[in-house]
């Protein structure tokens, strides 16, 4: 049971995380100093969020993990996140485009969590919903300015919007665990989110001029249980370099 | 003139004065000049410290980091508006920064080669600051030292993040204390260069502490900034680099020994390890952002051309 | 005075794995195939070369650390290279710059060298010196068709070389090590081959319709004595990251 | 017709047909897909493993790794040419896998997730590689035949150091021997595919078998491949991910599993983990490479222009 409760948090709290050291490399390097510091605040956002989720697995997993433990100690296969996640910034288009995308869910799977049955997990969400209420409102308002903006911007966010679409059927994907926590109420049944991710996704499509890629089109896996894509090892290299180089230490 | 004495009698007589107010143009040119080459100065200081950002050693260090990088924008931001009152604009304001008409801190061409660093800038970097800023406080110009009474209040918590950083690496393993010495070595001097050359060289002073611009000379401050850190490093356990360096019981002041002044204005001139990469990468982020820029007002063009539309209707 | 031996072997070595691993981000990258073959035979030069130069410095040092833990278990502080070649891709011009400015030093070097009082550095100097003979032709070669090939090669390379330019200055430092080794007869004065150096390049530049930078312009510092600049780090961490994340262990 | 029976004639009696010999249409083109195909393979297949040369964990299997990818570049060029013997040139055969109207083997659309994956690639892919090859060198086309003998020497090197690479992690630390345990696991079936569909599903086998171009059929390659694997992973102590492997006495070969036929054609049309990234990564490396060709070629044509000038004064 715990098993199951274990892998949750971590898909929690890796989602954070690894999206947090995405945006991490836009500081100081934004097309305007006022995206430097909306980027830097979700990016908080998504680290406290993390850090929240990797402690109660750690706590749950009880063989003395904490929060750094299992954001430096692990290698890629035991990272948890979603594929989407872990693409590679691009263009502000393609990370304007994952964000959204992201958001869109991540609202919707917080908002559940708010009624977990684990409450701590209830909490946790319930302090991180309202952070994600304003990326949600970020990016969608991004999402429109450079939909509906100039030719160019539009087809960056169009290409964008394609090559990531592939990556967003994961959030809605089920395993085992899944199965697990729905049936204790923990968590929602990850397909319940779909219809209302499609509709939210579909009208901001529209009202930013956008083509929302095809539903059923084909969709990539595996994130969730550990087969990532190439980008995430060179991610966590950089990341986990300090921990690694000097182990055992304090910072 | 009448004008210029009677604006020289409201700052002797302690008043602010304000975007609106009458000004000499050489104090409109100071300011302009000192303000936007401070504000410069936030924006490239993130660049050294957001190097380390993505490589911070723990999530608690990430997002202290983040966090004080982000006020550093924020600053930025406060400060391009106080001299925006002054009649330029923000694009001239980072056009004369990427053409290298404008400065920006020379301290921030030195690169961060260690998470030692992230603490040696909060200590060394934002103490100077601090110290160079508080007197700032109190400026003639109104919106200058409002907007130095926000900045002052957090660059004293950055400062304290960065010695409490160290203080870890201090008390932790001898590779972690050899980093934070290491650190140390590095920074020290430039961080007494932040505070200009010394009195008998520097242009500008009388008549900009007359306008209460400037208030206390680059000398005096740099002293107290030796004496206020000295004995920090001390508790730390670092030694700071300078054989000359020894308590004056007759001055009440430290005695620190000679600064390398041909360095200083090499890396002004151009000259220090990371210039060149620092300006690059404010260019190719400015350049890079272009078409979002353009994205954003066409899209409020459009969007208020439709509200003047449904307004008329 | 081992001292001295084992600064100058790392150099010599850190200075070809450096920049073997730049040249192993273009495979699978290049302009055009030919060029994936010829980079990959530059960097298995340099990284046979850097194993040479390692495991002889580790022998000196004599506290059991070879080839392998010298590259993957030092921080960049530790690293004796120079600038140059930590300096990053770029585009192929900037890459071409950094090879051959590097290339007709380590050939004017790595000459000295064979006739060094060490018979084991001068036995890996003479080993090492056919194979960056045909790296320094092949480097030249480039600088001629970019220098003097269109318009847009010209100018990225005369690009490249200004921006590369105050790295070279570097090559021809010295400092208390050197003394000691050159008054040994063991390495050349760093000094001694900067003239020929600069007619060499000077006449490269020349026939490639480039203009060589001031050769008394500012020069960087710091690499040779573990000063680097910001990119080592990056590097690093991406090169040691499975020797540090599995330690102990053999591959 | 008469050419087409004196054609097959010569095939029959186990002559080469050379780039200058009458050809049926149908042979070219086949030979042109098959050997293009193969090319393409080579220079896709340097990506996957490439991923890995950066962080190869020794500098002996750096070195080893390296070499690896550059044979793959050398056999893409001999493939290459032999390819424009039948009158296709670079560029076109380029052209074609950028627009995707060429494949390669989708086994380059798995991603290397782990070192263990570069040991499973020599090993596994290698393997299966040579066991398609071997047959080659004896095929009809006689450049063809010849690419394959100097490609199948050096692959059988490249599959012993995959193997070798794997025999390390498997004597080595628990975590060591779960990441080839996990590597067999995701190359296990992806590789029984790069011998294509069931023979009773496969086009084009009957006539490219009387030309011999293709010497054995999918399904006893694929035989011959397990039958030889399948010890080799015992030797390793992995597990080979199918319930259903064993050995049959009787048919003196092992039955193995059904293979996921739709997970194939799935990734063929383009949906495996890697497509777009593989077509991309190319398509970026010869679109940013353009300049480079283009000045490599004006200097040519300067040199030769000036060459033909001294000859002529």
């Amino acid at each position: 049971m715990n098993d199951a409760r274990f892998e949750c948090l971590l898909r929690l709290g890796d989602n954070a995380l690894v999206l947090a050291q995405r945006l991490c490399a836009w500081i100081g390097h934004g097309p305007v100093m006022e995206e430097d510091m909306a980027q830097a605040n979700v990016a908080l956002d998504l680290i406290g969020q993390a850090r929240l989720w990797l402690a109660y697995a750690g706590e749950l997993e009880g063989r003395g993990r904490d929060e750094d433990a299992l954001a430096y100690g692990r290698d890629a296969g035991a990272f948890r996140n979603v594929l989407l996640v872990e693409q590679p910034n691009g263009d502000y288009a393609q990370t304007i485009a994952r964000q959204f995308l992201f958001d869109a869910w991540h609202h919707a799977e917080l908002s559940a969590l708010t009624a977990s049955s684990d409450a701590r997990i209830a909490a946790i969400a319930a302090k991180a919903l309202k952070e994600v209420s304003y990326h949600l409102e970020r990016s969608s308002d991004w999402m429109l300015r450079l939909g509906d903006g100039t030719a160019e911007s539009h087809a960056r966010l169009q290409a964008a919007l394609e090559r990531l679409w592939m990556y967003s059927g994961e959030l809605f994907d089920a395993d085992a665990h899944d199965a697990t926590l729905v049936e204790q109420g923990i968590v929602p049944a990850p397909q319940s989110l779909r219809a209302g991710w499609l509709q939210q996704v579909g009208a901001v499509c529209t009202a930013a001029t956008l083509t929302m890629p095809d539903a059923d089109a084909w969709m990539q896996h595996g994130g969730r249980q550990g087969r990532h894509s190439e980008h995430l090892g060179y991610l966590l290299a950089e990341m986990q370099f300090l921990p690694r180089a000097y182990p055992g230490v304090q910072w | 003139d009448a004008d210029e004495q009677a604006f020289q009698a409201r700052i002797d007589d302690g008043q602010k004065i304000e975007a609106q107010d009458w000004m000499p143009e050489g104090y409109r040119r100071t300011l302009v000049r000192q303000i936007s080459q401070h504000a410069h100065s936030e924006i490239v200081g993130m660049l050294p410290e957001g190097n380390w950002i993505t490589r911070a050693p723990s999530l608690k260090r990430k997002a202290i980091l983040l966090a004080k990088v982000q006020d550093e924008a924020g600053h930025g931001l406060y400060l391009y508006s106080a001299a925006e009152t002054l009649g330029v604009s923000r694009e001239q304001l980072v056009d004369d920064l990427h053409t290298g008409r404008a400065k920006y801190s020379s301290i921030f061409n030195y690169p961060t080669l260690t998470w030692a660093d992230i603490g040696a800038i909060g200590w060394l970097v934002d103490g100077a600051a601090i110290m160079n800023q508080i007197p700032l406080c109190r400026c003639s110009y109104g919106p200058y030292s409002r907007a130095m009474v926000r900045v002052c209040k957090e660059e004293s918590f950055h400062q304290r993040q960065g010695y409490d950083l160290l203080l870890a690496l201090c008390r932790g393993s001898e590779e972690q204390k050899a980093m934070a010495q290491d650190a140390l070595e590095r920074w020290w001097w430039p961080a007494l260069m932040m505070f200009g050359p010394p009195d008998a060289d520097s242009v500008h002073s009388a008549q900009s502490q007359a306008w209460k611009i400037k208030l206390l000379s680059n000398d005096e401050l740099r002293q107290k900034f030796v004496d206020q850190t000295v004995p920090q490093a001390e508790y730390l356990g670092l030694r700071v680099p300078d054989a000359d360096l020894r308590w004056n019981t007759e001055r009440g002041h430290y005695d620190f020994g000679a600064i390398d002044w041909s360095e200083f204005h090499a890396v002004l001139k151009g000259n220090g390890p990371c210039n060149r990469e620092r300006l690059q990468a404010r260019r190719e982020a400015w350049a890079e952002g272009e078409w979002v820029r353009a994205a954003a007002l066409a899209y409020a063009d459009k969007h208020a051309a439709a509200e003047r539309h449904s307004q008329a209707a």
